[in-house]
């Protein structure tokens, strides 16, 4: 009979400084070890799949940024690209140049915030997540010229853009690219070869490629186990198909390898922005709605409201933390009859168990910020 | 020993001493017993600093009031806790009986004897000659006390190793 | 360099100080009031500057640490934020000090206390100017070690009594990285004494200003095992384990409110300017600077180098993430402790060489330093190498670039930095 | 009004009746290990007493016996709780009446 001390449950969250939002994890410790870890959620639930069967294709579209907050373009994008699949809309060609900016932009300024808090969560005292956030701003000035809001953009409109970029727009994003690299390099130098960031992050929550697809983990924390799998690449939307840029990999699938995907990433981003601002073209930037879609006039529901044909519809993109895909099923009426999200957040989660059982508590916070969540996503 | 610093400061000392002594022996919570066990500890260096032994007085508040009081801290923490009531055994009154009469018997004896005392000043410092006493007249003991720290060592970590074979029924 | 009239030569405030005794004896006082008035005086003068330079650097520290995140720091309460401190003090103040239900009254209570009075005892022996030394032990060395290990039992009485889990967590954390890490001090300092031959700090700092030569530039060693258990006594930079934010919420004072909790942040700093102060005292020359001291007054220069020193701390919290507690337990029984345990043995043979050899200060002193220093580095590298510092897992390495899709590259060689 | 040599070992004489009294008569077999710290205490004080007071060739050794006594008495402290750490993993308890099985 050895010194059994008995297992000692720890609540991480939900009122915790680094579970990123209102996230609980129930940790079962024997001694420093974690035998058992289960997550509680649901706490930032605000019921939006249930509410957008009664609003409108038009008026869902503020809901998509309030899911994820941090990547509020790329949740419009998937919607917008769902809705136009089942109206069988096509959108001009300057409007999927500009979508693919805007969301490039918005991958940079996520994956900012997601290896800032990473090294905050290491225990460096904020210092790296400052620096990363005053690259952000500048990320968020470009949205604030383009769409006037800088976090709940509100951007996109089905068959297009809501307005085209104003002319100050251009040469604001081509000097930001330009120093966006010698951030980067900056950033690599002070924490890529940091020996305690690499000796509290390498080896730990490993995640096999074949565990990484069974739990349908998408995004950079699959990408990190070394599948090679990018929606951009994949299943090309907007202008990706005529941009040329690589998928970043890494090879040991652990929460060191995640940040350096994402720092990889954020170079790739550049180098796809680099040649959007040259390749746009100019021209409308909405379609023309088909007017078969819109209600005569003695319809007492909004006159213009679309209304798509009976059946269903997925759009999906590469948002900065996997698949965000909109599943819609449209029963001819102006409102969506079933409106469901494919939340990344939520799926890369799953995981989190057995990654971190075995560890100490200090891993499972690392981990957890490496699965880089949002919980505005996770809820719904 | 007569300057009236040093006489104010023994009867403070010894009072505090002997009174956190009876306090661990009084109270009924083992972890306060363990506070007033240091306390003494610390009294009883102050009574060495009164007999200018001062490095005698640091090395007890190094080891006794900073590692053995933790030792025994941590050894509380890891023992039930039903038994931290500081409760005392059924052969209490026979204790207490032996106690007061080696308290007397000691007492006397200090008292009646008459001791060769000498006529010396307190010591400057005692810190060099320790060492050199320890090194050359002293050399092996020290070297068999070294050998015996070594052994008690090894001998608590592998009496407390959880997976050691040394198991019960 | 005239020499001003006694009394008022700020230079070195001991023979003021020394004047204004002279002065009661001829009042004809009994014996001990000069003794009484001396050691008066010495007592309020640390703790005035103790409080003051405290108050002082909480918003030094808030500031750098601010301009390190290109962002301004307090610049509120008063002219650009210097009343800050006095406003965190007087807001922890009219807190209330709850005490929980099932708490240890009485150890919940002295626990702050117990924290506090350590840490300030160790300036009693640091001496600050030629003769500003409040006791002059002649085992200073050994004090300061003796009051270190005290803070453990505080911490512990800290943790144990306020009943929660994550201040549990904390101690037993706290704990078994103060006594690894005060072996590593013991040993460290033993080298320094054993160079120097006495554990007076006054000796010491009179050594190092006779030979004109640092501490610092002959055990390097030394040092660096100094530094870090110096960060890691008082919680800080790279290793504030005890109350680790993102981890357990705050360690062993989570249930601890209003100015108890004043007292546990006091003492932290408190136990900053010690570790720096030891450090200025034993390996840069105290209050001596090369004979700048004698026109430069000698507390002048002390505190110049404290701070200096403690600024280092602030820095490396700005930056350093954290390390794992087993992380940092390795590290100090893994690395530091042979390292210093060699460096004990090599001082040891330098000194003896030195005695034995009769060679002249002049040729031994920079001889040693030479060597020490190479030891040092072949020891550091070395040593990180044996370790498996640069083994396969532990090298940094970028991402893998590829174009086509679905491709698994799960432990392919990657493209090292 | 001075201080010699009898006030110091009357202290030593209480003290070590106190910790002989803690030794003899507690339940939890760490307390009576307190009482053992408390009596080598005891002994530790009248050692430098002796060493203060009393005429002899070289003084000092009395300081050398209470070093040695120190560090026999941390080595037994930890030995010692050590075997309470496994007194109670097998037996349950460390309650000194219950422990009275020479053999186990």
């Amino acid at each position: 009979m050895t010194v059994r001390a008995e297992p000692f449950v720890v609540n991480l969250g939900p009122q915790h400084p680094s579970t990123h939002g209102v996230f609980r994890l129930r940790l079962t410790l024997d001694g420093e070890r974690i035998i058992d870890a289960d997550m509680v959620m649901g706490y930032l639930h605000r019921s939006m799949e249930k509410l957008a069967e009664e609003r409108t294709y038009t008026q869902n579209i503020p809901f998509t940024d309030r899911t994820d907050y941090l990547a509020a373009m790329t949740g419009n994008l998937a919607y917008v690209i769902a809705v136009e699949q089942l109206c069988g809309i096509e959108p001009p060609e300057r409007a999927q140049w500009l979508r693919t900016i805007m969301c490039e932009l918005q991958r940079i300024a996520s994956h900012c915030m997601a290896v800032g808090i990473f090294a905050n969560d290491c225990g460096a005292w904020q210092t790296p997540v400052m620096h990363m956030l005053r690259d952000r701003e500048k990320v968020l000035d470009l949205f604030e010229m383009a769409c006037g809001a800088r976090l709940t953009l509100n951007y996109m409109r089905i068959g297009g853009v809501s307005r085209d970029v104003p002319p100050e727009f251009m040469p604001a994003a081509r000097k930001l690219i330009k120093e966006l690299p010698k951030k980067l390099n900056e950033y690599e130098d002070l924490l890529l070869e940091n020996e305690i960031i690499v000796e509290r992050s390498r080896g730990i929550g490993v995640l096999t490629p074949e565990q990484a697809m069974a739990n349908s983990v998408s995004g950079p924390m699959l990408r990190a186990s070394g599948v090679a799998w990018d929606i951009r690449k994949a299943d090309p939307y907007a202008a990706y198909d005529k941009v040329d840029f690589d998928i970043a990999v890494g090879v040991h699938g652990d929460v060191y390898d995640r940040f350096v995907v994402r720092l990889a990433e954020m170079r790739q981003s550049v180098k796809i922005l680099e040649q959007t601002l040259d390749l746009i073209p100019d021209g409308p930037v909405h379609a023309q709605l088909p007017t078969a879609t819109v209600q005569p006039i003695d319809q007492p529901v909004a006159p213009l409201a679309i209304r798509p044909p009976v059946g269903e519809a997925y759009g999906r993109i590469e948002s900065p933390r996997g698949e965000l895909g909109f599943y819609l099923v449209s029963d001819g009426s102006p409102a969506p009859f079933r409106f469901h999200i494919r939340s990344p957040s939520y799926i890369n989660l799953t995981p989190l168990k057995l990654m971190s059982v075995g560890g100490t508590v200090a891993d499972a916070i690392v981990i957890l910020g490496s699965v880089d969540i949002i919980v505005g996503e996770v809820d719904r | 020993m007569d300057d009236t610093g040093t006489v104010v400061a023994f009867y403070m000392l010894s009072a505090l001493t002997i009174v956190s002594a009876l306090g661990v022996v009084v109270v009924r919570n083992l972890i306060h017993a363990v506070v007033f066990l240091i306390l003494s500890f610390v009294g009883v260096a102050g009574l060495y600093i009164t007999l200018s032994a001062d490095f005698v007085a640091v090395t007890q508040v190094l080891i006794y009031a900073g590692a053995v009081s933790v030792l025994i801290l941590f050894a509380i923490v890891l023992t039930p806790t039903g038994d931290r009531g500081n409760q005392e055994t059924f052969l209490r009154l026979p204790a207490l009986l032996l106690a007061l009469l080696v308290a007397f018997t000691l007492g006397y004896v200090a008292i009646d004897t008459d001791w060769a005392i000498s006529d010396r000043e307190g010591f400057q410092q005692t810190a060099s000659t320790i060492g050199e006493a320890l090194l050359d007249k002293y050399v092996l003991p020290f070297e068999i006390a070294s050998v015996l720290l070594l052994v008690a060592m090894m001998g608590a970590i592998v009496l407390v190793r959880p997976d050691s074979a040394m198991e019960g029924e | 360099m005239i020499r001003l009239a006694e009394w008022y030569d700020f230079r070195d405030l001991g023979n003021t100080v020394g004047s204004l005794l002279d002065q009661i004896r001829d009042w004809g006082a009994p014996d001990w009031v000069p003794y009484v008035v001396s050691g008066l005086i010495g007592v309020v003068a640390i703790l005035l500057w103790t409080v003051l330079s405290v108050l002082a650097f909480i918003w030094i520290e808030r500031r750098v640490v601010g301009l390190m995140q290109n962002r301004i720091g307090p610049n509120r309460v008063g002219p650009n934020g210097l009343l800050q401190p006095v406003a965190d003090a007087l807001k922890l103040l009219f807190k209330e000090p709850i005490t929980t239900r099932e708490a240890d009254r009485i150890l919940f209570w002295l626990a702050p206390i117990v924290v506090f009075v350590p840490t300030i005892v160790v300036f009693a022996v640091i001496p600050f100017g030629e003769r500003m030394v409040l006791a002059d032990l002649n085992v200073g060395v050994l004090f300061l070690i003796a009051v270190g290990s005290l803070n453990t039992i505080a911490i512990f009485m800290a943790g144990w009594s306020s009943n929660n889990k994550y201040a549990l967590i904390g101690a037993m954390r706290t704990i078994a990285m103060l006594i690894s890490y005060e072996l590593i001090q013991v040993l460290v300092l033993l080298a320094a004494v054993l160079f120097v031959g006495s554990m007076r700090l006054g000796d010491i700092v009179a050594w190092q200003a006779g030979y004109g030569v640092w501490l610092l530039f002959l055990q390097p060693l030394g040092l660096l095992g100094y530094i870090v258990s110096g960060a890691v006594e008082m919680n800080r930079s790279p290793t504030d384990i005890a109350e680790a934010e993102s981890e357990i919420v705050a360690g062993y004072h989570t249930e601890y409110g209003g100015i108890k909790f004043g007292f546990f942040y006091q003492a932290e700093y408190l136990a900053g300017f010690a570790i720096a102060a030891v450090i200025v005292t034993l390996y840069m020359g105290g209050w001596t600077l090369w004979g700048v001291e004698d026109w430069v007054p000698g507390w002048l220069i002390f505190l110049a180098k404290l701070y200096g020193v403690f600024f280092i701390y602030i820095w490396s919290r700005g930056t350093l993430p954290r390390l794992r507690i087993d992380q940092l337990m390795a590290f100090a029984w893994k690395f530091l402790l042979p390292l210093s345990l060699v460096n004990v043995i090599i001082i040891g043979g330098e000194k003896l060489l030195w005695q034995e050899a009769e060679l002249s200060s002049g040729e031994a002193l920079p001889l040693f330093a030479v060597v020490n220093w190479a030891v040092a580095v072949v020891l550091i590298v070395g040593w990180a190498w044996v370790l498996g510092h640069q083994r396969p897992e532990r090298v940094a390495h970028r991402a893998v670039l590829t174009q086509e899709v679905g491709a698994i590259h799960f432990g392919e060689p990657a493209p090292t930095v | 009004m001075s201080v010699n040599l009898e006030h110091y070992l009357i202290v030593g004489a209480v003290l070590f009746s106190v910790g002989l009294y803690l030794a003899l008569a507690k339940r939890n077999f760490v307390a009576v290990l307190m009482g053992i710290e408390l009596m080598f205490n005891a002994v530790n004080l009248t050692f430098v007493a002796f060493s203060r007071f009393v005429r002899s060739p070289n003084p000092l050794d009395g300081h050398v016996f209470v070093v040695f006594v120190i560090t026999v008495a941390a080595a037994e402290a930890a030995t010692a709780l050590a075997l309470a750490v496994l007194l109670y993993r097998v037996r349950d308890t460390i309650n000194v009446d219950r422990i009275d099985l020479l053999k186990w």
